[in-house]
């Protein structure tokens, strides 16, 4: 029996806009593509996306987050930050990319467990589906801490099914107060779950946050990746024990106390 | 088409291999492509005990090419042969093992454990490394250190063929290859990277935490074929190419200029069923070209 | 924000050039900007007679580069003295001649006429060029050879500084830096061209009639920083730094790593109003990453 | 006054289409830009493309001839050849491309002198310009040869204004034929002008003939070119006297006895 080699398939682009009225100003972009099969993508699992026009300039996919994974399309939302993700705000209904995925682990989902998701700007991406297939729901909270206008993020979904709460911090001075916003809800979760994804300054104080509150808490890192295939050693994480672990494949969601930030 | 090519011994299905530090342990991609269906695997670097290499970053993207600084990261020889090798289908691909050490004893330890394996095919070895000993000049800089390292593997191979694989980042290609050759070399495979380096002026730090690193990507493939060319010119071993190599075409033109074989390296990043769709596309390709059989095809260029 | 910067006497109003051989005698780039805005200009390589150079063909394009094998196809050193400099505004901009020859001698002599002449504000020596006497070996890939050239012209060029441009072909590019700087270079520039290849799978021919060309442009910026960085923090004389540069970013990045000073080359046949829009663009990218001093931002670079 | 340093503009693509009914699949395309200014360009002159979403790859511009400046437009015919040629078929309205020229030398136009227009494929391109401008254009005659249909060249615009004549070359054994032609065409032109515009072989063909009929005979040459302003030297042609010249400034129209082939 032939074995089914079909992780990475060229799928084509179904639409890509800009995130609500003032996505374009901002960067932020919702992307969709053909699903080719990845109906069983876990939450905080990713794709990696290269479009066919790249030529070799950029040379490397692109790791975005699974957003939605739908039976007719795959969402993605994505932030521009350099060359690569502002290459992919010239896609076109009908163009090619080359996807792989899901790759790497998701999120623990714990039924029945209060979980914690902290988002911070488009890191908010994998928790629209882990909401959306979560078993129970009434279960989760979101702390959403952002810079550029709510409507450039899919909050609203979000804030629909579970106990939302946003941030959005407009200069340095507002960053203290939002960690100490953090700080208050994890104490409010000590031996439940956290879950989170952002920047990597943002992860840090989660992770602090967690250690002093006794929080159990993953976090999902954005390391620069080249294969997304655990191939390369491009991407690794540091263990509290010095060894260097693909993010790739051994994450991108860490338990906080695997890794050294 | 008949792809299949022999080079010391090395029977090859054909001649596209994937080249050492961009396919992982072969395992990385079995969910992309049968391993059954390449020329050959090298896998990552390994050295006799586990390398935690370089601090992050430890590669950058650059016009159509990357550098990379990983340090050699690895798990050492002996989980290699417990844990790797096994699952490899070494009785139909040959699975080649590259080597890094620091100094010729290390190299001919690591190279004896390796050759006693049935599951090695052969061993590339890597002189792009420092010589610990003599003040860190790189072994494949100097002609008679790469001698020296040369026959040390070369005594403790058995009957496993020996590839010394070179570095471009020497001003005499063609006289590091013949001072192998003349050590026992049975196989010249190149190149390895270019030394390179990139900052970012933002931070004003460097991209890699190692400083510089090493280029490759389709921006070294004109190195990659003059090397390849010179070489193979000058020396009675087979060669195998690699540097930049992105396309069914681009192994023809590794072939035209002289190669026996080629390894496929960072394309295997640009989509990781890369090697696999190259395999496919190869006889196509070469028909249309028409090259109907790859030896007489071999370093056929034609210059005035 | 003051942009103007003075290495061994050459003033220029910016540290942005023209690469030799990228931006013929200047002429031709006439309609499309000032060349009074540039920091200076350095005009094709030039040799005592005229050169015809290679047959075509003489250029190839590669991923993100280019190759070339012109052969120093120039004017000879009479032409460019009666027709080409007279209309150069030497007076506001700094005109560099770059020198070509095959023997010390030969240097000598052509640096002996160029330095008589008002409007040549300095030397740049190409060494990458084959040795005559001694069988081929190129100047810039001995430190010797390269010493002796560098003191032929030096003793000759009078007061105009003598810039010694190295070749990227070398296992050790500072051996050979400090070499020319221990023979009376006054400014090191590089990179020259990386050694490559071409070839037409469909016709089995080189894509260049030469076979062998040097290849530029963006593809090579890593080898090109690396270059810099090691040169600049191992000589005391001022470094011009090139290879690859194509934005004002770019120019930032070679400061930013050593460089006094930077020459465009390929990126002039991007657009060939490329040097001009990137002088424009200088000054408001900079502000942009916070260098408000040329002089205090040169070489920081912050390695661990 | 300031001198007007204005030849090298980023323009607007207007439109792209195939040429004709079967232009797709034959690789030949219509491509119309906003023109910045070059209503002075003559027939035979080209301007180098580079559309901005290049990046470094390809790096270079490619030269295309001007087939029509109007004022409100410039109009190329494009043959597919490579990938240049083929990333140029990407294009779509509102892309921006830079371009510079008109570039080189046109071909010369002798009024009352009857003048024979020689195209091989898309080498007709110029020739739309030359017979639009042309003084007196009932001395013009086209001898044109082509292997895709008719329709996938501007070839009717042209018959419509000069006594057209066309030859399909469907296999190599056409090839024979057509020189025969060709030489029939030049017999009869002796002392009088022709210009030629086409692929190598056919402007050797043309040359020899043009000698041996004693026709004074203009050809363009299509060099490869990398900067198409005299400076990189690439695209040199050669005199018989052993000099070589910039094909971008000197030529590309040669007098057929000013260069070997
Ligand atoms: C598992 C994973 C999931 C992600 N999910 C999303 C998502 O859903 N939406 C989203 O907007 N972004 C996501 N990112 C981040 C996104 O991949 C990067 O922003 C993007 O790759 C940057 O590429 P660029 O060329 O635009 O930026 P560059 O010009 O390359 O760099 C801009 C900045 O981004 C950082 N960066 C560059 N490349 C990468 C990379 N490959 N990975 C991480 N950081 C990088 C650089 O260090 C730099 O600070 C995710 C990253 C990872 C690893
Ligand atoms: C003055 C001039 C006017 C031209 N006018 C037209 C025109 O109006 N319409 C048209 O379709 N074509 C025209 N051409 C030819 C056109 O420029 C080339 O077909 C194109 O540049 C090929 O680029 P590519 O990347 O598609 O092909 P490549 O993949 O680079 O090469 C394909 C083939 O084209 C040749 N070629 C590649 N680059 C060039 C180049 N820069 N110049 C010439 N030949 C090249 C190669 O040798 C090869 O045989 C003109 C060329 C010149 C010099
Ligand atoms: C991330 C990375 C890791 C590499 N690791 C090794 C290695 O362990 N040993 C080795 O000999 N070469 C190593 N190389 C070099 C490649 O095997 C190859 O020689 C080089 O990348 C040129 O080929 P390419 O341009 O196709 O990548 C590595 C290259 C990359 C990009
Ligand atoms: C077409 C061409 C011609 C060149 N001619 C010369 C020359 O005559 N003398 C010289 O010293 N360098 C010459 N160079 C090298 C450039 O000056 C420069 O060192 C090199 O191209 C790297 O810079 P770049 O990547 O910005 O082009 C030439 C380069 C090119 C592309
Ligand atoms: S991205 Fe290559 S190992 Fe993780
Ligand atoms: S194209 Fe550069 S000189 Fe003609």
């Amino acid at each position: 029996m032939p074995i089914p080699y079909n992780r990475c398939k060229d799928v084509t682009v179904l639409s890509l806009t800009p995130h609500g009225p003032e996505g374009r100003e901002n960067g932020l972009w919702l992307l969709e593509l053909e699903n080719p099969g990845l109906a069983k993508a876990r939450p905080g699992q990713f794709a990696m996306l290269r479009p066919a026009s790249w030529g070799f300039d950029p040379l490397w996919a692109r790791p975005l987050s699974i957003c939605r994974a739908l039976p007719d399309r795959l969402v993605f939302n994505f932030l521009v930050a350099g060359r690569g993700t502002s290459a992919l705000t010239r896609l076109t209904p009908g163009d090619k990319v080359t996807l792989w995925g899901p790759l790497g682990h998701g999120f623990a989902v714990e039924p029945g467990v209060r979980t914690l998701m902290l988002a911070g700007g488009i890191g908010i991406a994998p928790f629209v589906e882990y909401a959306a297939v979560h078993p129970t729901p009434g279960q989760l909270s979101l702390l959403f801490g952002h810079r550029p206008p709510l409507s450039c993020y899919p909050y609203e979904d979000l804030a629909q099914t579970v106990g939302a709460e946003s941030f959005q911090d407009r200069s340095a001075e507002d960053i203290p107060r939002f960690v100490e916003l953090l700080e208050k809800r994890m104490a409010e979760h000590a031996g439940a779950l956290a879950l989170a994804c952002g920047p990597t300054p943002f992860l840090r104080s989660v992770k602090a946050a967690a250690e002093k509150y006794g929080v159990r808490c993953q976090i999902s890192l954005e390391n620069r990746m080249a294969c997304g295939v655990g191939a390369c050693l491009g991407c690794v994480a540091e263990t509290p024990d010095g060894e260097r672990v693909q993010t790739c494949t051994r994450g991108p969601v860490f338990w906080s106390n695997e890794i050294t930030l | 088409m008949d792809l299949r090519v022999t080079l010391a011994g090395l029977s090859l299905k054909n001649p596209v291999m994937t080249a050492s530090g961009t396919f992982g342990y072969g395992q990385e991609f079995t969910p992309y492509g049968d391993l059954r269906t390449l020329g050959g695997i090298v896998v990552k670097g390994l050295s006799l005990k586990p390398r935690a290499g370089n601090p992050m970053p430890r590669v950058a993207e650059t016009p159509s090419g990357m550098l990379n600084a990983i340090g050699l990261q690895n798990c050492g020889v002996e989980i290699f042969l417990k844990d790797k090798l096994p699952f490899l289908p070494w009785r139909e691909t040959p699975i080649l093992a590259n080597l890094y050490a620091c100094d010729p004893d290390e190299f001919a330890e690591l190279a004896s454990v390796l050759a006693a394996e049935e599951g090695v095919a052969g061993l590339e070895v890597n002189i792009s490394c420092p010589n610990v000993k003599e003040g860190g000049v790189l072994f494949g800089q100097d002609p008679a250190q790469a001698a020296r390292v040369t026959e040390a593997v070369k005594k403790r191979a058995g009957n496993k063929p020996v590839i010394v694989k070179l570095s471009p980042n020497v001003a005499d290609i063609v006289g590091i290859a013949k001072a192998v050759e003349a050590a026992g070399a049975d196989i010249i495979s190149l190149i390895n990277t270019l030394t390179g380096m990139a900052v970012d002026v933002r931070t004003r730090k460097p991209r890699l935490a190692n400083v510089v690193g090493g280029l490759s990507g389709p921006a070294i493939k004109p190195v990659a074929l003059r090397c390849v060319w010179q070489v193979s010119r000058a020396v009675s071993v087979p060669v195998i190419g690699m540097g930049g190599i992105a396309s069914a075409m681009d192994v023809l033109e590794f072939i035209l200029a002289g190669a026996h074989a080629v390894q496929v390296g960072t394309a295997n990043f640009l989509r990781p069923d890369f090697s696999f769709r190259l395999v496919e596309q190869l006889p196509t390709v070469a028909r249309e070209m028409g090259v109907t059989d790859l030896e007489s095809f071999r370093g056929s260029l034609k210059t005035a």
